[in-house]
This record gives C-alpha cells, structure tokens and sequence, in this order.
C-alpha cells in the first residue's frame, strides 16, 4: 500500500533522478527537438520537490493535483501540460483514500495516460511520451491481473516503458517538434518516452 | 558560450525588466507573470489580442505590443512556451469586455499551454467569463503538411498577422471578424527559413545544431529546429531562389497577383545582406510577375544570433493592405503615430 | 566566411538595389554614385543634411534618409569611406537653395573625402555654388582624446545628431544654426562599445581581429579596431558599469541631469541581451541620479554581425528633447508620420 | 630622361605590384587599421592602369591628373585623397613638358609629397605614409644635389623609402586609423608607408 509520504518520496525521487538526468534529455531534445527537455523538466520538478509538505493538502489525491498545477505553470514547453494532465488526472482514482492499493493505482496510472492522451491526441507509434506510457500502463495492468502486488506491478510497468522508450529509437515522429524533421527524426530516442520511464522507474522505487 | 548576460536563468525577467525600463511611455511590465502590456491598459470594447511564447525571437512578441498590434505578450523562457498562468493572467488583464484573441504559433507546447489557460478561463473559476477565440499560425513550407502530424510550424506570417489583426482590433472589429480575419491572413501566408550557423541557447550554454564551415540549413525552424536538408553554401540568389519558389509554389501565386513581403532576419544577419537577399527576392517576384505590395526588410521574427533569414509571402488584397497601413505603435514596427 | 551575398565586390551595389525595391515609396537609390536620397527630390528652402560613411553599419547612414533625418547618404565600400565624386553628387542632388550640411564621423578617411568634396564644389567647376557647413562627430570615449592625434571616432552620437538635426532642417534652421545645433549635440554626448566577437569584412573573408573564447574587447570600434584592452568575458552588470561610467565620467553627468540614452547592438547580439543590458544601464543610471528622458534600444548603429553593444549618452535639453520627438520617417528610424 | 611611356609604366607597375601585395598590405591594415588598404590600393591602381591610352590626355601632366583623379574617385578611405592629391601635385611642376629629367621629377616629388602633407597635415613620426615618402624625397634631392641621374636618384630615394617604413615599426601612431590604438600600434609596420615605398620602388624601375 502506498500513502501520501510514498507519494512525496516519488516526487522527490524523479526530482533528483531528472536533475541527474537533465543534460542527457537535453542532449536527445537537441538531436530531434529544442533542446530543452532535460532543463524544463528538472525545473519543474524540483518546484514540486520543494512544495511545503504543511501547505495544507490533506491526502493524496490533493496532493497530486498540487503536483500537476505546479508542473503546468513551471515546466513550459510541450511536457509542461501533458505531465501536468498526467499528474491532475491522477489523483481522480484516488480521491479520499488515505493508502492506496494496487488496484487504485493502476486505475490512476490508466486516468494519467488517458489525460496525456486527451491533452496530446497522440498515438502509439507517434513517438512520444505515449510510447512509454502505454505499454507501461498495459504491463500494470496484466501484473495487476495476475495477482502481482504493487512493486511488482511498478516494477513490471517500469520494464515496458524501457522497452517502449527503446523502441522509439525508429520511429517517425508524428507529434512534437520533432514532427517537423520528418524522415530526419528516425535513429533517436524521443526525450519524452525516456523521461517518463524515468517517472515509472522513480515510481517503482518509491510506491511501496 | 559569449553573450551579454548575468545568470543565463535570469536572462528573461531582466530583459523584461530592459523593456520596462526603455519603453515607459508605452509598455508595463508584469514581471510576476512575465507579460509585456500595453501602458493603457485594457481598452474598453475593444478586442484583445494577446500572443505569446518562448522568448528569443524578439521584437517578437513583447516588441509587438501596443497600439494596433497586441495587447499583450506572454513571455516563455527562451524558446520554451509560456505556461497556462501567464496566458490566463494576460487574458484578465486585456479584456476590454469585447472578448480577447489568441495568437498562437503551431507548435505542440505553444498550443497545449494557450489550450489549457483556454479552459481555465472558460471554467470562470478565477473570474467572471470572457469570450475567447484562438488562431494558430502555421506557414513555414519547410515542414511537410499532414493531417497525421502537428502540422507546419508558424514563424513569419505571425508578425504580419498580429500587425493586420491588431488594425481591425482598433477598429473594434467583433472577435468573430477579428478571428476569421487572423485565419484569412494565416491561409494567405508562407514563409521558409535558412540559417548559416546555429545559436546558443543561454540554459545549454552550447549551440543547438552543428554545421560545417561550408554547410547551410535549408528550412530551420526559430529555435534550430533542422530543417528540409543540410546543404552547401551557396551565393546570395540561389539562396533566395530556394526560398522564393517553396513559399510562391506552396502559396500557388500566379502572374498578376501581389504579395506583401518580408525579408526577416534570424538575428546575426548584417542588415547589408538583409538587402543583398531583398534585391533577389524581389527580382526573382517581378521575374514571375508577381507584385510587390509591401515590403520589410529587417529582424522581426528571429532566433537569438543565428545568422539566416526566411523570406515570407503574404497575398495581398485590399482590405488587408488598408489594415497593414494603419497606424501602429509599438517597439518593433511603427507608423502613422 | 558564410554570408549571405553573391560577389563579394557587389554587396554594397546590390544592397542598395535591394533598399531601392524595398522603399520606393520614400527612397531614390543613385546607383552609379551609390547614394540613397528621399524619393521628393530636393526640399527647396530647406538646409540638406548629408552624411556617408563606409557601408557595414547599416541602418546608418543609409536607413536614416527620409523626412526628418537625412537628405542623403552617401555609401562607401563596406568599412571605406565614400569617395568625392559620390559627396559632390549628394551635395548637387539635395541642395534646395539654402545650404548642405555635411555630417562626418571622425575617420581620416571620411573626413578627407568630405573635404575634397566641399573644395570641389567650392571651385564650382559643375555647378553652382553650394553653400556648405559640416560638422565632425568624435564621441567614442575609448580612444584618447589629443590635438596631436586625429581624436576620437565618430560613434552613436552620428544617429541622434542625424536625428535632432535633421528635425531642425525640416523647420527650416538656416543652416548656421544647424551647424551650431549639430556641433552642440556632438559636444553633448558620449559613447563606448564593446565587443564578444569580430566581424569578417566580405572583400576581406576572414575576421578583422581575433578574440579567445573567455575574451572580449573594451572600447572597440565600429570597424572591428581594437579597443582600450582585450579582458575576460564579464556579466552583463559589469560590462554596462565600464560602459557607463566611461561614458558618464567623460561627460561629468552630475546627479540631477537627464540623457537621451542609446542602447546599440554591433550587429551580432539578440535583442533579448540588449534589453538586458538596458537594464543594467538604466539602474546604474538612476543609481547615479541621473535621469533618462528618452531611450533607445537596438541595431542602429553596426559593424556588420559583430556581436557587442555600445551605450552612448547624450545630455538632454528641452531643445533637443523637442527635435528629437519631432517625426521622422525613414527605413531606420519611425515616428510622428 | 622619363616621357609618358615612361609615366604609363610606372602605373601599370605600380598596379602590378599592388595587386600582387594586396594581401600583405591588407594584413599589415588589419593589424592596426581596418583591414582594406591592399584591397582600396590594388582597386584604384588597377582602373588606374585601365585608363584608356588614347583617352585625350596629351602630355604628362594631363596624365598624372587624370591619374590622380582617378584614385581620388576609386580608392576611398585615408588613402584615396591622400594619394590621389599626389599624383595631381605630381603635374603642377610637369606641365606642357613631353620628356623630364631629375630636376623636373624632384620638383614633382616634391610638389607630391608637399600635398600629401597639406591634404592630412601629417609630421614626421606620426606614423603615415609620410613617413617614407619624407626620406625619399629627401633622398632623391640629395642625390639629385650630387650629380646623379634620373635612375639612381629613385633608386636612392626608394632605398630610404623602405628605411623609413622600416622605421615606423616602434612608433606609436599619432594620425590615421592606427592612432586609435594608442600605444598598442606600436610594433607593427605602417600599412600607407609600405604602399609608399612600393610606389617609389616602382618609379624607380620604370621612370628611366
Ligand atoms: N502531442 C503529444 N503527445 C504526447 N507527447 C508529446 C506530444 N508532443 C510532444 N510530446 C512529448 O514532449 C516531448 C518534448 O518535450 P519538451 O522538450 O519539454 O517540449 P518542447 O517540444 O515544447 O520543447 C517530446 O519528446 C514528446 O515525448
Ligand atoms: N593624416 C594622414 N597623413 C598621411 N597619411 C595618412 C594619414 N592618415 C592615414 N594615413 C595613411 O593611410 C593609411 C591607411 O590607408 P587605408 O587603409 O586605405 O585607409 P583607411 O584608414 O581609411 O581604411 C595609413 O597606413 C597611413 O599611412
Ligand atoms: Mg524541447
Ligand atoms: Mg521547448
Ligand atoms: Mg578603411
Ligand atoms: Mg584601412
């Protein structure tokens, strides 16, 4: 089971895991993008590290609705909104709920993609975030059916969004900025696929 | 990396605070939000526009603001959009109870953010409705077109949009006209860019894109984006015979039409070559017998110091040459006042 | 050197020709003596205000030609200074009858060339006699200032002279009194510049100078002549406090007094740095108690794509406020029309 | 004895020779001017050597002036008036002359160089083309003063030529585009004093 400090622990998790990895998301944003994905996503992470754990949201689903608006109005950028969907969307599953099981975690993880997928319209394929998401989400999902628990589950999720980032190696972009390569954009990994595996790992260390 | 800085994160707010300083009479600076507005505030029954997103490729946006252009800018870290908040805050702030149009350039981040203050400002949560409408430029012939894809990028055509629209704002045309003319003006324009060197942005402190001493980007984006083909150097008119004939193909113009033109430095550019490249661009126009109705020459939509320009067409008619002539007054173009 | 240009021995010709095609409206371009003159011809009854230098530095000269700034410009060799022939052509084609002012910058060069110009037209051998003042602009305070030495360069100050008095011209100044007026704003204002980067001249096709990585130069000229020292790469605080404190103490700003202050990119620098460095000025300035009533910011003043900026400080009287609000209307400078 | 011939090939020598130390010059310019003397030097001698021979110039003088003219109008820059006045100076004692021996020619140098010194009102040691121009007139009077002809007085006078831009190397410069450098022009030759001294070398190969 997870509880609101489980929560706190994979924010500040992927915090330091992003500020660790910021140059090495940049370096794939400058081969297909702006380069700028590793420096807006560290920022905004960290602005959710820093939240003050006594400012007044009183369980986990306010939690992370905290942690989705301050990633929409610090990160910028494409991820800015998709992550802070991600994150907003997250916490409707978990409404109320003090500690959180296996079965409403992967009802949030599937809200989460949902958002990304509503905000972004992306499909698999497109070589996006997405790429990471939905096998990892797909991956939960069939643990959860087999009766694995919730570090399985994670750790299951976290194996298949590698796998799905790794794939997007290539791809073709169709969404993002590096749509505009075209044929240009196939032998890199998209930023965004790998910096959501970064999330689903961060998640499978600390959501315990 | 070499630039006239402090702390490369700072460099937004203090150039906001630069513009601040500089233009008192006409501009006031929310540094909080990061917009630049107009010194007036909103005008009372008269459409907003308001733009924004990364900075560096100034004067756009904020050097667009003012009497009859925008009515605000909303100002991104450097190349990165602005987030909802800024666009929200800038919404309120513009509203003149004629409802506010959002000008947004065609790029994913650019669009989610516009999209997602949008709907904050729809969900009236923060204060009382507006009325909101949005156009998205998307010109640059570089980038294949595709319903499957975001679509083309928008770079020069934006300038030329924000200058016709923000005329018919004054002449307090309602947000439907107002929107359908930003449309027109967007279907009427091309642009396609080249660039001889990269630049840097200041957070990554080295240059975005390499290119060999004897190399040119044919169709980069403003934020180094590469581009259609990485090609040899080339002299002066066949750099602008590239261009012309991807925007004029793409537009379709045809002998006797006329187009208002830009010849847009990326920013490193002399203004000597700017000349050098409007001297081809309008030779090759009156080679194919198309009019040049209007024409500017200048850095109006850049990316840092790359060195490159894009040439933009916009066909021309009429009303939206009457609209381009009003008057305006606002840092980075200026006439009739 | 990648630049956007065809021959390198045709730049300045096709550059011109490009001016031409893109301001027919208020712009007559002579190409055989490379001068950029108003489209209305001579203003008869008014003093004709005409400058030159070498090319490389646009807008000036050649973007200040218009209503309310310069009759003509004469356009040498990028970073040569015109020759005579093109000074006596300017001086035949502008004179309306009540004199022609000639504005120099202080370069051996320019002011030869202007001279044998003024003796040429004195002898009256091919035309009638023209009555000719000309005024010397040597504000940049990096050089030393010596009666055995030629002085100082002519720097940021030509831009807001051309400005000030040509507003004087168009209300029909006699012309010693636009000599006198030209002779007081040069006397009133400073400059420094400094530069990150050389600049490469075409002809030339490798960079004037050199500079390391970490260096930049102090006090440097708008041909790429080296400066008062070559130093580390400083923030932007400190570069702006050598500028302004070299500039101010040359002057002996005193506390209580206001300026008209310029903000100048070489070329090469986005706006976003300059605006920063506006900043920077514009505290310090207030720091120092002095005010600043008008202020500019940008490209006016170039070394092709140098990258760098210059502040130059003009002391600021009721006189000169009024002329320099006066309209003007020419490619590089807009207001009032 | 010099008559026109005489004259012409002085020019096209001296064109010769300019084209061939443009890069020299213009690197020694760059070092503590502006980087075009080679460039603004090889452009006017080469349309001086353009002229057209039947162009209706009769005599020396006429010649000369049109000379002068010449890289009045195609020269630009310091160089341009200063050489140009020059060569209009060089007529004045040359007028209605077809052929001129030592004493004319010192009397044209000097008339010459008295220009160069009206037009930029440079002394001795500021650094300027003067500078070798001064101890080759002097020179050529003192050889001329000793009985010598027409070939060894240039000859003299090209020798103390290039003593003379040899000499402006320590020399701080007080005039022309260097003296904005201050102390740091010196230990750098004076780009005008080496064009000077090509000039009178090339007389001196041709004015015989
Ligand atoms: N429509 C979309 N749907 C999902 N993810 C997207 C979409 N567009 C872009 N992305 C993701 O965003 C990442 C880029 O983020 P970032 O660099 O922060 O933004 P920007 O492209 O605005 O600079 C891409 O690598 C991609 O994974
Ligand atoms: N006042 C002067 N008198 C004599 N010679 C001068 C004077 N000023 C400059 N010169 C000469 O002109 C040379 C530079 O010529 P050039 O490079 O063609 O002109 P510019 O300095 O205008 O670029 C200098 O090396 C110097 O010898
Ligand atoms: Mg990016
Ligand atoms: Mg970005
Ligand atoms: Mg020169
Ligand atoms: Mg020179």
């Amino acid at each position: 089971m997870a509880d609101l400090e489980s929560f706190r622990a994979w924010v500040a998790d992927a915090s330091a895991t992003l500020t660790d990895q910021a140059e090495h998301l940049t370096d794939l944003d400058r081969a297909i993008g702006d380069g700028d994905h590793g420096t807006n996503m560290a920022r905004g992470f960290a602005a959710c590290a820093a939240l003050d754990p006594e400012a007044g949201y009183n369980g986990i689903d306010a939690y992370l609705k905290m942690v989705g608006m301050t990633l929409v109005s610090t990160v910028g950028g494409a991820s800015g909104p998709l992550y802070g969907t991600f994150f907003l969307r997250l916490a409707g599953p978990l409404a109320a709920a003090d500690e959180v099981g296996v079965h409403q975690v992967g009802q949030a993880l599937r809200a989460g993609v949902e958002g990304v997928v509503a905000r972004g319209k992306a499909q698999l394929g497109d070589k996006t975030m997405y790429d990471a998401l939905a096998p990892a989400l797909e991956a939960f999902d069939e643990a959860s059916r087999d009766g694995q628990d919730l570090a399985s589950c994670l750790e299951a999720a976290a194996l298949a969004a590698a796998a799905g980032r790794d794939a997007t190696e290539p791809l073709v972009a169709r969404k993002g900025r590096a749509s505009y390569l075209g044929e240009r954009s196939a032998g890199h990994i998209d930023p965004g696929a790998s910096s959501a595996t970064l999330l689903i790992e961060a998640a499978a260390r600390t959501l315990v | 990396m070499k630039k006239l800085l402090n702390d490369p994160a700072d460099v937004v707010a203090e150039a906001l605070a630069g513009m601040a300083a500089a233009h008192p009479d006409r501009l006031r600076v929310d540094l909080e939000h990061r917009l630049v507005l107009r010194a007036g505030g909103p005008v009372r029954g008269k459409v907003a526009v308001v733009s924004g997103g990364g900075s560096g490729h100034e004067p756009l946006h904020a050097g667009y603001v003012g009497l009859g252009m925008l009515d605000a800018a909303c100002c991104g870290e450097v190349f990165t959009s602005p987030v909802p908040g800024q666009v929200v805050a800038a919404t309120r702030a513009t509203d003149g109870g004629a409802g506010v149009l959002h000008v947004v350039k065609n790029y994913t981040g650019d669009l989610l953010n516009f999209e997602m203050a949008a709907e904050i400002v729809a969900a009236g949560v923060d204060g009382p409705p507006v009325e909101l409408a949005h156009v998205v430029t998307d010109d640059d012939v570089a980038v294949e077109d595709s319903t499957w894809t975001i679509g083309r990028r928008g770079v020069g055509v934006t300038v030329l949009l924000e200058k016709i629209v923000g005329a018919a704002a004054e002449e307090r045309w309602p947000l439907d006209r107002c929107h359908a003319l930003a449309e027109r003006v967007n279907r009427q324009g091309r642009s396609m860019a080249m660039a001889l060197t990269s630049c840097t942005v200041p957070a990554a402190g080295r240059p975005t894109f390499e290119l060999g001493e004897d190399e040119m980007e044919l169709g980069v984006g403003i934020h180094g984006e590469a581009g259609r083909a990485t090609v040899p150097v080339a002299p002066a008119r066949e750099v602008a015979a590239s261009l012309v004939s991807a925007v004029r193909s793409d537009l379709g113009l045809r002998r006797g039409e006329s187009v208002l033109a830009l010849v847009n430095g990326l920013g490193g550019t002399p203004l000597l070559e700017l000349y050098v490249m409007a001297h081809e661009v309008h030779r090759l126009l009156a080679g194919a017998g198309v009019g040049v109705a209007r024409s500017l020459v200048g850095n109006y939509v850049t990316s840092l110091e790359m060195a490159g320009c894009s040439v933009t067409l916009l066909r021309a008619d009429e009303e939206l040459l009457r609209l381009y002539d009003a008057p305006v007054n606002t840092p980075g173009l200026r006439w009739g006042v």
